[in-house]
């Protein structure tokens, strides 16, 4: 469009740099912060220049907070959210999509009303059967039989008790439901009619066809995974298990009164850049599955 | 190569009929062409044929062995789709030879008659693109390399040149003949372009709102259409068609000004009957002013071949064809002769057509065929 | 293989890194068991991960609960017996060595112990003596009259904040209460019956927050919060502030953190002039073993328990932390040895002078109410919503009581029924 | 919302169904049926025999005025949390949506907040404006309590919602470009025709448009405000609630009830009154808002 | 009202060059259409004039005022869109009105020119609805109705009908013409739909691949198509081309084992020259077996007003439309006559025409002009 208007332009250009001074400014305070010294990163005013002090400062946060196990557990743990969330996502979605059984709308919405209640709102009795999975079934059992079974399976301080209630919501049974959805009738029916049942469809049609939500999803789930606050707080005492949202607070200054926002800083740095690499690098199927979920 | 019978099939989707009834029966080899408007339950039909979709009632057999409740695979029915759906992650190949992996043929076998179907399509230097990668033309040549691997007793096709610019589907309703000839496969054809049906179908099946409208052969259906719903739909200008009342004493209907002649047998019985007159833009015939009906030209259209003539009669829209060597300009009046042999008369209740003499044909004459005219 | 069993604890820091040391000696020192020590940082979420973990039933054997949640555990039957422990497992206790005004804030009515006192401490004041030597302040601040003067000669010497305080109810409330002998709660801060109420918006707490108010208002005491970027501790440590009350268990680091030649002291805390000094409340906490582990476990627990009771390691203990002896023959061995009389110990002996100042009444024996985590965090609002938002004191306060009533009700209904002993 | 092309089987969906419907079950609806039981009972902290106390619970939580704030927190911190993330997002979408030289860039680096987890963000911000040190050290300086979220609850409030915007304003960035992006062409060319130009056709035809995608972002906004992942971890993370309950949202009170002050009963009934808010407002949003907003 | 002159104008896209220079001057008032394939820069032009695109090069002046750099509301222009982009939010009125509301103009005025125009376009009972109510021909008549409110010098139409069906698609070609008369802009519309074009233009500009063909009357351009292409484009169905080389002795070229002769004033130059001769179907005669030019019948489209026959002539597809009293079958030899008068000629190398005889036009003579002939 022709259009003379340097003014809008240039106003266009000064909401953007705003808009770079608010979202990325806060990084740049914590880049400069995390590479000064003590002394640089105390000073008032604040000097948004990085210094060279990064990776001393890294390596004083790391061992601080014991970085190295706490970053690994939190890549399992994101791992294995994101690969257990895909896979089951997918199937579910599948069976939500294409059969028409007379369960489908119930487990339609059965699976719908988890994505309302997220697992801060029930995390104390989500806790309560993370401790004792068996529990309902027992229950069930003696109800139905009267037969007292003791089996118990604990999921406290381990990577099942970790994952397996973040899998259990619906967020990504959406996105592939949705996309499900976009795939024409005739896709399935010409796969009929050229002889594949359900299953062959599944996988030699819809997992190829999905690969970009897949990669949707892996971003999504593993930003979501990694960053888990609350339950692994609840979930873990066992050191061996802490991940790095949990060794946020040994990396705040210690009460002996080193302000030392520097090794901070540069901690939360570490901390933060596994997420923030995968979205940087996966942005394109990342965003495209944000807007895919939407309709 | 197989026959098809239709017997009183019903469809519903829970409380919404949308077939009532259909009974039809196609014989072996037949180029059989469902024509209707959309929404008519055209495809319906043909997925059910197919296996695609539940039949509520009746029943169709295949071959004479009842289908109902067989799995689209054990019908011996390929299909070729309206946007075609192929398989978007898999190459040309890979598209055409589906059929054959998930039947277990051997892969060199299926190599074989992958190279074998592509050559009858013409696409053998594209069996390792995906379908992206291919203009609509050639995507549409997949679908049939798809459906002809299977070597299948019966095409099924749902509207498969609708996605096709103009051109090409002209060059692909040739290709999907010759196909057919060579073949000789039964075929069903879905279409709601009336071009589309005349040109290709040996059988034409007029459908509308779930009824069977009409069957037969298309020039039959052109001429003798057997409701004001076929009439309408099938010509292009389309028929002009309008309400009258039979006058009690001769046999004519006042028209434009004039006293329009229903003449033939049956014409007696009409007389005081409420009627619905027909006539093609292409029969009408323009004359000396005062001698015909007497019509308001709106606008003309020029098409290089041939001019149409939007003129008003009685206040209704009215289309003739006339020659390119007559004058004519908005706001003119001229006269046109509705010949009786060409009026095509319905009755107004039900829509039917009322036969009243042997047939309305093409003009016979040497006058009203002046091509060959100029020769003989 | 050597049974291994948990002992989970609240510490953390250095005082961590000390239990940590307290393990190692004790899976050193046999070759049956092995203890595995977890921090939990810090007293509540020890108590939290407990209850947590017991729900779970994946308790550990031990586990370290501070004053606040005594009763608690002592409600819950989810632990064995201190006494019953020791017996089952061969082990003789002299359940008397323990000083009376320790044992008597774990103990049933009957004087049993449920659980093992470990970390005993009480709250002391602290002070700089190179400011208050600036400041021209030639007396110790024995009361709070005192106290003030000497901030307004700090005040007027420069020093810009000459007390630091915090939000923490334990020595404000807690401590205060029982030295000027003021009750808590009713029923003998509910060591008589579960239908206790609190009563502090009605004793001399009240003037004193009023007083603390009135000095905050003229910047002679000041405000320190973690929230606010340092602690009381670090305050202190880095000389920002000249005074502090804070546990006697922070004296080996406080003595470690200021910088080498500081002169400083440690005191009892201030009285009001013409108050009757009374004994001060044990704090810290003591270790409970819980119910439902396995039988090898127990021996285990009830090994180290043993261990860590020998004379030797409660001088080790009391050495490395701050923490006092708590057990007589424990603090007088010290006290013979002329432990308090060296450099960085001297003046922890005033912990236990303050601990031991009276006989203990029915203020000063210790407190025994339900969910008191959640009334001191109700205190601690109160205060909070007082210093910082102007609020008013005796309103404030009149709040916490009526809100801690609340929790008090909720934990009596919640154990209707269950009578204390 | 249904297919028309479906396959026959009746146990293979169930079979493919199963191990997400187990799980749900598992981790999600028998919880929910604990969270309703608790509510009713008063729970022991240690387990153990529950008394049943009908109402008691939720007159308990009715009567008691900071939770009352805490309703009122989250509404405000939702509330502003959403509209903030929004009106920033659009803003920045609106500039973006100009394509001019380099606005991909900023596209591209826009999106990078929501990457961050609430506590890590919360911890980096506790820095940023602290008021000690940091950008606000300077106008603390001139104007003493200028800014001080450790002892106003105001500020306090103002900061985790700061944090809240900040990670989520790329998100309805994201969702607001993509909204904007579909609008066609051809209607922004029409009112350049009719004579808009450009502030005039953001605010004529490109915000309406938006309608639906703003929308959906009230709803997931509004939801992540109040029940959020991060909106726990912020607060938790950078004020703890305080000062003086001045932070204390929704779920931070919840967990705060079950897991500090040992109330498993009262803050099951706090879960119930929220799930119970989430669907009024859900309900609210799609029977009022939504029907304004759909025009095909 | 203005006039419209295009100069040398060509525009890019990055490396892709769209329009290699165009130059077009449309008068004042007058009914332009712009025919050509898709792709070929028709909506590139039109949005070039509209001001929504920027010229690369060259210039475009209305009314003698160069508008390069104008923005498009200072044009004087209004624009129709394909999809008519009208603005789903606001209603009927609002949508028409949308512009006096941009320049301000007063409530009351403005709803007093609102429901003039709904009343033109005949929307006068539909104002309050919104574009989501309406059907396919209101939206139309709505997008319609938003440009003419502005009374703008230029009406730009970028194919307007092509979202609509068939019968609808006839009716608002009508109507579009109608306001042509009565709002006397200059009009100028895009399609790539012959028969649209055919049956509009006062001036019709066809392009392909970025370059005007021919600008010329319609029936002009259908009767002396300037380049192999444009025959090629106009008319269906498609003229039929071959490639040939005339005789170096007669002006005859061979085709179909018969020698057909290009006569003419100017048919002697081409002795020798390698051409491409035209004729179009309609065109051609069937003569006795053994008169004409020899083909070989493919297959035989009924359209029910005619019949097209499909034939092969020297293994070339041919096309010939023909009564429908000839009985042909798929198969059968036929003859056929190609009237010289009626062939078209052109430079095989350039593909354009070459001017050999005055001008082919339509037959003059009675004999066949058969529909008229009856009546005198
Ligand atoms: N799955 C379905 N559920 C409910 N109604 C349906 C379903 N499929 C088709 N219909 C309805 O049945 C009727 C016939 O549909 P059908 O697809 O057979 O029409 P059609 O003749 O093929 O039309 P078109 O030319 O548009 O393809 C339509 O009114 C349609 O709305
Ligand atoms: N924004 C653009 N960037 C790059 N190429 C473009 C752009 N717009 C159009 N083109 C190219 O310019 C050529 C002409 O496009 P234009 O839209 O003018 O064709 P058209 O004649 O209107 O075709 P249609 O009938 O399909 O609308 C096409 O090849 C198209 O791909
Ligand atoms: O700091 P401590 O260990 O002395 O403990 C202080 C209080 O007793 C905690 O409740
Ligand atoms: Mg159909
Ligand atoms: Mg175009």
């Amino acid at each position: 469009m022709i259009q003379r208007t340097p003014f809008a332009d240039t106003f266009t250009y000064v909401l953007m740099a705003l808009g770079f001074v608010l979202l990325i400014g806060p990084f740049i305070v914590i880049l400069a912060g995390a590479s000064q010294t003590l002394q640089q990163v105390n000073s008032v005013p604040f000097r948004f220049v990085p210094q060279d002090h990064l990776l001393e400062n890294a390596a004083a946060a790391w061992s601080r907070a014991s970085l190295g196990t706490a970053m690994m557990n939190s890549l399992i743990m994101a791992s294995l959210v994101t690969v257990g969330k895909v896979a089951l996502s997918a199937c579910t979605a599948f069976a939500i999509v294409f059969f028409r059984t007379p369960l489908k709308h119930f487990f339609f919405w059965m699976v719908f009303i988890t994505l309302m209640l997220p697992l801060e709102v029930r995390v104390v009795p989500t806790y309560a059967v993370a401790a004792d999975l068996f529990q309902p079934f027992r229950l069930l059992i003696a109800a139905l039989t009267g037969i007292e079974v003791s089996v118990e399976w604990n999921l406290l301080n381990s990577y099942a008790g970790l994952t397996l209630p973040l899998i259990a919501t619906a967020t990504g049974t959406f996105l592939y439901r949705q996309f499900f959805m976009t795939l024409p009738d005739e896709l399935a029916e010409a796969a009929r009619m050229d002889g594949s049942g359900p299953a062959r469809f599944f996988f030699d049609m819809l997992l190829p066809l999905s690969r970009t939500n897949m990669l949707a999803l892996t971003t999504i789930m593993f930003v979501y995974g990694w960053n888990q606050y609350l339950w692994p707080l609840l979930m873990i005492t066992d050191p061996a298990y802490k991940t790095t949202m949990m060794s946020l607070v040994a990396l705040l200054p210690s009460e002996n009164g080193t302000p030392d926002w520097n090794v901070t800083l540069a901690g939360s740095l570490i901390i933060m850049a596994p997420p923030l690499i995968v979205v940087a690098v996966l942005q394109r199927w990342f965003i495209r599955g944000l807007v895919a979920t939407e309709k | 190569m197989a026959d098809i019978d239709i017997r009183a099939v019903h469809k519903s989707y829970g409380k919404t009929k949308t077939l009532h009834g259909v009974d039809l029966s196609f014989a072996s080899g037949e180029f059989v062409v469902i024509l209707g408007p959309s929404g008519c339950g055209k495809s319906t039909l043909l997925r059910m044929i197919a296996g695609l979709e539940e039949i509520t009632a009746g029943e169709i057999a295949i071959n004479g062995r009842i289908v109902n409740t067989l799995e689209p695979r054990e019908r011996g029915c390929a299909m070729v789709f309206q946007n075609y759906a192929l398989y978007p992650h898999m190459t040309v190949a890979g598209n055409i030879g589906y059929a054959l992996k998930v039947a277990g043929v051997p892969k060199a076998e299926r190599d074989r008659r992958i190279e074998e179907t592509a050559k009858i399509v013409g696409l053998s230097d594209y069996l390792t693109r995906r379908p992206a990668a291919l203009s609509g033309g050639q995507r549409q040549r997949v679908a049939m390399a798809r459906a002809i691997i299977r070597e299948p007793k019966v095409f099924l096709f749902d509207e498969p040149l609708s996605n096709l610019d103009a051109k090409l589907r002209v060059t692909m309703r040739a290709e999907i003949r010759k196909l057919h000839q060579r073949l000789s496969a039964t075929s069903v054809f879905v279409t709601h372009d009336q071009v589309e049906a005349m040109t290709l179908a040996d059988k034409l099946v007029v459908m509308n709102k779930g009824h069977v409208e009409q069957v037969g052969q298309p020039l039959d259906i052109y001429h003798r259409p057997a409701s004001v719903f076929v009439a309408s739909f099938i010509g292009s200008p389309a028929m002009n068609l309008f309400e009258t009342r039979v006058e009690t004493g001769a046999a004519t209907v006042r028209f434009g000004g004039a006293q329009v002649p229903i003449d033939g047998a049956l014409a007696a019985q009409l007389r005081g009957k409420d009627i619905i007159v027909g006539i093609r833009p292409e029969q009408c015939v323009v004359v000396q002013p005062g001698n015909g009906v007497s019509a308001k030209v709106d606008f003309v259209e020029e098409l290089g071949s041939g001019r149409v003539v939007h003129a008003e009669i009685d206040g209704q829209p009215f289309a003739a064809v006339i020659g390119e060597e007559m004058r004519v300009r908005p706001g003119d009046r001229i006269s046109l002769e509705l010949p009786p042999s060409q009026l095509h008369v319905f009755d107004r209740d039900s829509g039917r057509r009322i036969e009243f003499e042997a047939v309305p044909r093409a003009p016979q004459n040497a006058a009203e065929a002046p091509v060959l005219a100029i020769v003989e | 293989e050597k049974t291994k069993f948990e002992f989970w604890y609240g510490l953390s820091g250095d005082l961590s890194e000390r239990v940590q040391d307290a393990c190692k000696k004790f899976n050193e020192s046999q070759a049956d068991y092995e203890i595995v020590c977890t921090s939990q940082n810090g007293y509540d979420t020890t108590l939290q991960n407990t209850i947590a973990a017991y729900r779970a039933k994946k308790q550990p054997a031990i586990t370290q609960i501070y004053d606040a949640g005594t009763l608690d555990l002592m409600l819950s039957g989810a632990f064995v017996p201190a006494r019953k422990l020791m017996a089952d497992n061969g082990y003789t206790i002299d359940w008397n060595n323990y000083f009376s005004g320790i044992a008597n804030y774990y103990a049933t009515s009957t004087g049993e112990l449920n659980s093992f006192p470990f970390n005993s401490s009480t709250a002391m004041f602290y002070y700089n003596a190179d400011a208050f030597q600036k400041a021209g302040i030639d007396f110790k601040p024995d009361t709070w009259e005192q106290v003030e003067e000497a901030a307004r000669k700090l005040k007027a010497a420069g020093y810009e904040c000459p007390l630091g305080f915090n939000f923490d109810p334990w020595p404000m409330l807690e401590q205060f209460s029982a030295i000027h002998n003021q009750p808590i709660a009713t029923k003998a801060n509910g060591y008589e019956g579960l239908d206790a109420e609190l009563v502090f918006n009605k004793t001399k707490f009240v003037d004193h927050v009023k007083f603390f108010k009135k000095m905050a208002d003229e910047k002679l005491f000041v405000v320190k919060t973690k929230q606010l970027g340092m602690d009381i501790l670090p305050s202190f440590t880095s000389q920002t502030c000249q005074m502090i009350q804070t546990s006697i268990a922070d004296h080996g680091t406080i003595g470690k953190t200021l910088p080498e030649g500081v002169k400083w002291d440690v005191a009892m805390l201030p009285v009001w002039k013409s108050t009757e000094r009374q004994n001060s409340l044990v704090g810290g906490a003591s270790l409970w073993v819980m119910a439902g582990r396995p039988e090898a476990e127990y021996k285990g627990a009830a090994a180290f328990l043993n261990y860590i009771a020998t004379p030797e390691m409660a001088e080790w203990w009391s050495t490395v932390t701050g923490y006092i002896p708590v057990t007589k023959t424990g603090f007088d061995a010290m006290k013979a040895g002329g432990f308090y009389d060296k450099a960085p110990y001297k003046g922890r002996e005033r912990a236990i002078e303050s601990l031991a100042y009276t006989p203990t009444s029915q203020n000063t024996r210790g407190i025994r109410l339900g969910g008191f985590t959640q009334i001191r965090k109700e205190v601690s609002t109160s205060l909070e919503a007082i210093f910082m938002q102007n609020a008013d004191v005796q309103a404030e306060l009149d709040q916490a009581v009526e809100r801690g009533n609340t929790v008090l009700r909720r934990f009596e209904k919640t154990y209707a029924g269950q009578k204390l002993n | 919302m249904d297919k028309r092309a479906v396959f026959k089987s009746w146990w293979l969906p169930i079979l493919f169904a199963l191990p997400q419907i187990a799980l749900i079950l598992l981790f999600f609806y028998w919880p929910a049926v604990a969270v309703m039981r608790w509510a009713f009972t008063l729970e022991p902290p240690f387990g153990g025999a529950a008394e049943f106390v009908g109402w008691a619970n939720f007159q308990d939580v009715f009567a008691d005025p900071f939770y009352w704030n805490s309703v009122g927190v989250s509404l405000i911190f939702a509330f502003c949390g959403t509209a903030s993330t929004i009106v920033v997002g659009l803003v920045l979408a609106l500039a973006v949506d100009r394509q001019l030289p380099g606005s991909g860039l900023f596209r591209f680096l826009y999106i990078l907040p929501y990457a961050i987890a609430g506590p890590a963000a919360g911890m980096a911000f506790r820095f940023i404006l602290s008021p000690e040190r940091g950008l606000m050290a300077s106008v603390n300086a001139v104007f003493p309590d200028f800014w001080n979220p450790a002892k106003y609850g105001s500020h306090a409030l103002v900061l985790v919602i700061v944090i809240f915007a900040w990670k989520w304003a790329g998100y309805t960035f994201i969702f607001l470009l993509a909204g904007l992006q579909s609008v066609p062409r051809a209607l922004t060319e029409a009112a350049a025709m009719d004579g808009a130009g450009p502030i005039r056709r953001a605010v004529d035809i490109q915000i309406p448009m938006l309608a639906p995608t703003l929308f959906f972002l009230l709803v997931i906004m509004m939801t992540e405000g109040f029940v959020g992942a991060d909106t726990f971890g912020i607060v938790h993370h950078t004020t703890g609630g305080g000062p003086n309950h001045g932070t204390e949202v929704m779920v931070f009170r919840i967990v705060d009830e079950a897991f500090k002050g040992l109330n498993y009963s009262g803050a099951s009934a706090q879960s119930i009154v929220l799930i119970g808010l989430i669907m009024v407002f859900t309900f609210i949003q799609f029977r009022f808002i939504e029907k304004r907003v759909h025009y095909k």
